[in-house]
């Protein structure tokens, strides 16, 4: 598919308004508070859809809820026997058609990532998959890097070859729209009236942006160099210790990176009869998240587990999956008590290894 | 108190702003995370940090100087520190002289002071604090935070006193980035006191003994008020249970926990169980609710509207996002339902109409309104009305009872010491997973995972001695009580110190601490308590 | 004995067979308790069966594979198969008591119902170990995934060389297994060497680290399979002392712990470097553990 | 989902925070970037503090203790038993011994009104809270 489409201005919200018909539509709304998340949106008339800042949120939300319930159990003894009984409920979420308009490069590389992670593991995560099924993105290619932004050195962005169904670049007055997954062209179908060929000049102009647009970042991360560094050493103990010293353990940078996926479970009690069993986020940066019956905790130390966290990001998921799982939104930069954010990570590898040239993973 | 109110009289930004920062007696990036955020921050643009606590706590670790006091030391601590910039000429003599009274008295007292014996009696380096008094002082910019470490002494409020002595002395307080902030622990402490939730004033700390101030109350509410102040909480929950005893026979407790926090528990235990009657309005069936008579489910923060100020006077909207639990009722539809009941009717529609009557009695409040918070940030105190904006700090041209006056102090040791039978201090306070009693707390799944069990921390020269490892349970015996903890050897306390949280009831610290309590305040000897400590099998 | 003794090779149905429980993972399926062994005082062995007949009968398992066990309002948590799949109809979990599921566990009685879900991870290397003289190294509630092995190895007895049982526990009360470790070795066919860290008056056997037993048996490198399990210590220490007596990292294979929460790959707790636990082990060769300080 | 902006209910920092709201529950917590104490980040308690407000634990009804135990009893009943037990010791032993504990965990309003119900309904200044604990 190499149709390229020209989507006017004007029509975006018209088309929004149609999609809204049978889907669900969740854009970046900005409140009256001056923050700006991800929001289903009803009312198009009174909802500002905000494209110039970043979302303080990534869709990890929408397909890994910060809580959600997964089963309920029932529990009781037996009338007679007296024996214990106990058995569970699933309660798996319905699948919802969702239009997902105007998501970053970095978020939607984010949601390729989970998606490795949740429905090619051994067995599919049926509620991720779920509310993941009929999802349609509509992302848009950053033009303009936000401050902390570096998808760039992550090779995530700013504009992507794959994974959008439809991806939207600013030419002005008018998006082009390039057509990415079979729901893209399915959508286009649809609502043909909205789209008008693109020209030639507009594909120039188009690429003409996307190379504006890389060499626009204030922030210059040497991921490439960190990875390689860590891959021939993976202790550089001083650095983790500097970055565990401040720390907060608030957990903060787990939850709202758009690719850590870490969960917990627990059993929540309703009364003696029964209860529910609940998945909320976790942080690996958390004593708690390996502590074992006993006290005995395999990761144990602050600085042990800092160190897990980033080698996680930038070694360990290379060596699974062929490429660091940071997707360089830099959410995590500007979130961070204490600094101890994966660009603060890189910087200080790098500083301590030789002053060469990156390598690639 | 010094300066005539008691709150920060800074704006949390600010604290980052400043050149050196003075932190004393709070465990900040626990307790107090988003300040410790600010010192992070000032430490990075190159403040220097100095800190003052008995425990080597993470902000300790990352001061300049680290003044590790015996607990209960602060004021020879600081009449030191006071003592070394008499010495060499760093008080600042304009602002003592336009801003300050009784300077004279503060003055003969610290020419009696000896710099050397002050840092023996506090444990600390003499060159250190004579370092961190030289640091403090010079700098233009120099802001003190301080907590219950310093409050919770029987010398508290001359503690208190006393830092604002030195920030008297050296001109740190009437501008941008210098003050002296008290940080406030629960989210409306600040908002509690402001609304005369206290036995001796009415809102916007409006002594209930001056007949004005009753007049223009009474008029409002139509009723003739008591004159005389009443008692304090202590007061109130350490009668001796007796019926002619001098306390109260009823208690109305609003979201409070005093069945576990408050000092020596087996008293307080006692004198609520011999009330009369006891009502109690909260989340969860507390062990107060336990004792009670009749238990009102409260509704939670996300389930009410209304405001709470932060400890930077910061007054902020709360909005309901859920309906209530249950039948539970917001705290106010409860009051107002009660008190039509004992033949006082309330009316209000909403939270956002007894704010206005709030404004018109209250100065500091007099612009208040819920329209004008509605703004996602809020306004700080003093607003004295509409067009008025947000107070960002306090004194900028004068305190607010006219010129600061200092007051000297001597040092008053703790209540108990150390001694053949106890020979551990036992400090109490908080962590970073927990909060209060723990009722929200250790409901939370994550939080409760991350600190589930009372532990008490334990210098590992003293665990050596007396064979204690981590992950054993130990017995801590006061003169009042004991109760068992897990072991947790660290460095954070200092050899002859221990450290426990009263977020457990399982181990009810305030067992063993005492009711001993500042003559001013009221504010109970947390911080020092007289225990041994022994293996328990 | 109590597990199945026919000495036709045992093929599982299908080893990666897992509760049907409609497409979703986290949902756990109702087990009874058959029967309840007392190992020791603070050890139970429960025989378990799926409520469902037809899941039951369809229910297969290897060595080394664990389970993901539910207890009401406890939560739940994993535990190794201490049965061998050779013994069809049930199976068994050898459980020590430590926190609030173990401790509910322990409350249980015959006839009462658990949930479980599983069986989850990878297997011992039933394939690779025929052929070879075994070692087995179990130190406390360790020997519970090792006596899944050892019960399946001695059902097929004819493929394996000696087979050597090296077990040791804190004190002499804490032996789990123990008729049948010793049936088996009156049996001949296995040689079994315990050991405790402290005696007591009654205890006639030796005293010490299970690592000094491995000074009393006989190495072979070409011919010797390790199959270490146990606290992270003591693997640690057995690796290293094997490795010592000229054993390549890849004939030593052990079982790891951790805390888990999904048992399929997902949650992240159990992340050992680029490894999960739960779904590319919990066995593991010894080659494929570079970091034994961090066990 | 919608997002709700209110304040933690934890320590006196008084971070702005958004409750994430589903089908009337809470079901998560995420800090305001705009707002001038959190700037984006809440310390762990505050990212949890969704977790208590659905717990089975909340007390959902009125208790009055009945021969020595706590009976659920509905809002009027518990209403007038409170205010009768009041009332009693008021007219036995007078107002001033009667004490009320306000609470540095709700709202200004609410605290405001529960000195004015002590030192107006019921005539005491006998009114503190937890301040100093």
């Amino acid at each position: 598919m190499h149709r390229t489409l020209i989507l006017q201005k004007d029509h975006l919200l018209p088309l929004l308004r149609k999609l809204r018909k049978d889907n669900r539509v969740i854009a970046p709304v900005r409140n009256r508070f001056g923050d700006t998340f991800f929001t289903e949106i009803e009312d198009f008339d009174n909802a500002a859809i905000d494209l110039d800042q970043q979302p303080q949120t990534s869709l990890k939300s929408f397909f890994l809820p910060q809580s959600e319930t997964l089963c309920r159990y029932v529990t009781g003894k037996h009338p007679e026997s007296g024996a214990l009984e106990y058995s569970f409920h699933a309660q798996v979420p319905v699948r919802t058609p969702t239009v997902y308009f105007g998501v970053r490069s970095c978020d939607l590389f984010a949601v390729m990532y989970t998606d490795l992670v949740f429905r090619r593991a051994r067995e599919r995560d049926i509620y991720y998959d779920r509310r993941r099924s009929d999802a349609v993105f509509i992302s848009i290619g950053c033009a303009r890097p936000f401050a902390d932004c570096f998808c760039n050195a992550t090779r995530s962005g700013p504009f992507l070859d794959m994974g959008f169904d439809l991806q939207l670049t600013d030419l002005g007055d008018r998006w082009f729209v390039q057509i990415g997954r079979p729901r893209g062209v399915r959508l286009i179908e649809e609502w043909p009236a909205f789209f008008t060929l693109a020209s030639e000049a507009d594909r120039k102009a188009q690429f003409q942006v996307e190379l504006e647009a890389r060499g626009l970042f204030r922030r210059h991360v040497h991921v490439d160099l960190a990875v390689k560094l860590l891959q021939e050493q993976p202790d550089h103990a001083a650095v983790f210790a500097e970055l565990s010293r401040r720390c907060q353990d608030c957990g903060g940078c787990a939850y709202i990176c758009p690719t850590c996926i870490c969960f917990n479970i627990a059993d929540l009690r309703l009364d003696e009869d029964g209860g529910e069993r609940v998945r909320t986020w976790d942080a690996c940066t958390f004593a708690g998240f390996t502590r074992m019956t006993g006290d005995c905790n395999p990761v144990d130390g602050e600085t042990g587990r800092v160190r897990k966290r980033f080698l996680h990001k930038l070694l360990h998921d290379v060596q699974k999956h062929g490429r660091p799982s940071c997707v360089g939104c830099g959410r995590c930069v500007n979130m961070c008590f204490g600094g101890v954010d994966i660009i603060r990570c890189i910087e200080m590898l790098a500083a301590e290894g030789e002053n060469g040239s990156g390598g690639r993973w | 108190m010094t300066f005539g109110s008691g709150a920060m009289t800074n704006s949390i930004a600010e604290i980052g702003e400043a050149q050196v920062i003075l932190v004393s007696g709070s465990n900040t990036t626990e307790t107090h995370p988003q300040i410790a955020r600010r010192i992070y921050e000032g430490v990075d643009r190159g403040a220097r940090l100095i800190v003052i606590d008995p425990r080597r706590t993470r902000l300790a670790r990352h001061a300049h100087i680290h003044l590790q006091i015996r607990p209960g030391t602060d004021i020879p601590l600081l009449n030191g520190m006071m003592r070394c910039i008499l010495d060499e000429n760093l008080v600042d003599d304009l602002f003592v002289e336009m801003r300050t009274e009784n300077f004279l008295a503060l003055r003969d007292m610290l020419y009696r002071v000896d710099i050397a014996q002050c840092a023996t009696l506090c444990g600390v380096d003499e060159e250190q604090l004579r370092l961190a008094a030289r640091s403090y002082a010079r700098a233009q910019r120099s802001v003190i935070c301080y907590c219950l470490g310093v409050t919770q002494h029987v010398c508290g409020t001359a503690n208190v006193r006393s830092y604002a002595n030195l920030a008297m002395l050296t001109g740190h307080v009437e501008q941008e980035f210098t003050g002296v902030d008290p940080l406030r622990g629960q989210s409306n402490v600040q908002g509690a006191c402001d609304m005369g939730a206290l036995p001796g004033v009415l809102s916007g700390y409006q002594p209930v003994s001056d007949p004005s101030v009753r007049a223009r109350f009474e008029r409002a509410w139509r009723v003739e008020l008591p004159t005389t102040p009443g008692l304090t909480v202590l007061d109130m929950t350490h009668g001796d249970g007796s019926s002619d005893d001098a306390g109260v026979r009823a208690l109305y407790v609003m979201g409070e926990n005093p069945a576990l926090s408050d000092p020596d528990l087996g008293r307080v235990r006692a004198t609520l169980a011999g009330l009369d009657f006891l009502v109690v309005a909260d989340l969860f069936l507390t062990e107060t609710a336990r004792l009670a008579d009749v238990v009102f489910p409260a509704a939670s923060f996300a389930e009410k509207s209304g405001t709470i100020t932060n400890s930077e006077r910061r007054v902020q909207l709360m909005r309901q996002a859920i309906d209530p639990v249950g039948s539970s009722w917001p705290d106010h539809r409860i009051i107002i339902e009660l008190s039509r009941r004992l033949g006082y009717a309330m009316n209000y529609q909403s939270p956002a109409e007894i704010m206005e009557e709030i404004c018109m009695l209250t100065p500091i409040y007099g612009g208040m309104y819920h329209d004008r918070l509605d703004n996602g940030e809020g306004l700080q105190w003093p607003c004295p009305d509409r067009r008025h904006g947000s107070t960002q700090y306090l004194h900028k041209y004068s305190f607010t009872r006219g010129r600061g006056r200092f007051e000297p102090a001597g040092h008053v040791p703790p209540a108990e010491a150390a001694e053949e039978e106890f020979p551990y201090i036992l400090v109490t306070g908080r962590v970073y997973h927990q909060y209060h009693t723990g009722t929200m707390t250790r409901r939370s799944d994550l939080a409760n995972r991350e600190y589930s069990r009372p532990l008490i921390e334990v210098h590992p020269d003293d665990a050596r001695k007396l064979h204690l490892r981590s992950g054993l349970a130990a017995r801590v015996v006061s003169r009042r009580g004991s109760c068992v903890f897990t072991v947790r050897v660290s460095e954070r306390v200092a050899a002859g110190h221990l450290f426990a949280t009263f977020h457990f009831a399982e181990a009810p610290v305030n067992l063993l601490t005492g009711s001993a309590s500042d003559p001013v305040a009221r504010c109970p000897e947390y911080k020092v308590c007289a225990v041994r400590i022994e293996r328990e099998a | 004995m109590s597990d199945g003794t026919d000495d036709k090779p045992f093929t599982p149905a299908n080893p990666t067979c897992i509760i049907a429980t409609g497409g979703n993972p986290y949902l756990p399926r109702p087990a009874v308790v058959k029967r309840i062994v007392e190992e020791n005082p603070t050890v139970r062995t429960l025989e378990l069966a799926l409520a469902d007949e037809i899941d039951n009968a369809h229910f297969t398992y290897l060595p080394g594979q664990f389970l993901m066990l539910s207890l009401p309002h406890c939560g739940e948590a994993p535990f190794t198969f201490s049965s061998s799949p050779t013994r069809s109809g049930s199976f068994a979990l050898t459980i020590r008591r430590a926190g609030l599921l173990t401790t509910a566990v322990h409350a249980l009685q015959r006839g009462d119902t658990v949930c479980v879900r599983g069986p989850y991870g990878r297997p011992f290397p039933l394939e690779e170990l025929a052929g070879s003289d075994l070692l087995f190294v179990a130190g406390g509630i360790g020997m519970a995934p090792l006596r899944s092995l050892l019960a399946y190895c001695l059902a097929h007895r004819s493929r394996y060389g000696t087979v050597t049982v090296l077990y040791g526990c804190r004190q002499p009360g804490e032996f789990c297994f123990q008729q049948e470790l010793q049936q088996w070795r009156d049996d001949r066919a296995i040689h079994l060497l315990c050991t405790v860290d402290q005696g007591d008056p009654a205890w006639q056997g030796r005293v010490g680290l299970v690592t000094s037993l491995l000074d009393e048996i006989e190495v072979n490198p070409g011919r010797l399979k390790a199959l270490v399990c146990g606290p992270g210590i003591m693997i640690r220490f057995v690796i290293g002392h094997l490795q010592e007596l000229g054993l390549p990292a890849g004939s030593i294979i052990t079982t790891l712990e951790r805390q888990m929460k999904c048992g399929i790959g997902l949650c992240g707790h159990c992340h050992f470097d680029d490894k999960l636990i739960c779904a590319d082990g919990p066995v593991f060769l010894g080659s494929e553990l570079p970091n034994l300080e961090r066990l | 989902m919608h997002d709700v902006l209110t304040v933690c209910c934890y320590c006196g920092c008084g971070c702005g925070l958004y409750l994430r709201v589903e089908g009337g529950r809470v079901v998560g917590a995420m800090p305001s970037r705009s707002h001038p104490v959190s700037r984006n980040n809440l310390c762990a308690k505050g990212w949890q503090s969704f977790a208590f407000i659905h717990h089975p634990d909340r007390l959902t009804r009125p208790l009055v203790r009945k021969k020595g135990r706590l009976h659920p009893v509905g809002w009027d009943e518990a209403l007038d038993a409170a205010a009768q037990g009041l009332r009693r010791v008021r007219e036995a032993h007078g107002p001033d011994r009667i004490g009320v504990l306000a609470s540095a965990k709700c709202t200004n309003e609410e605290n405001y009104l529960l000195q004015k119900f002590a030192r107006a309904a019921l005539g005491t200044n006998n009114i503190d809270h937890c301040a100093r604990l």
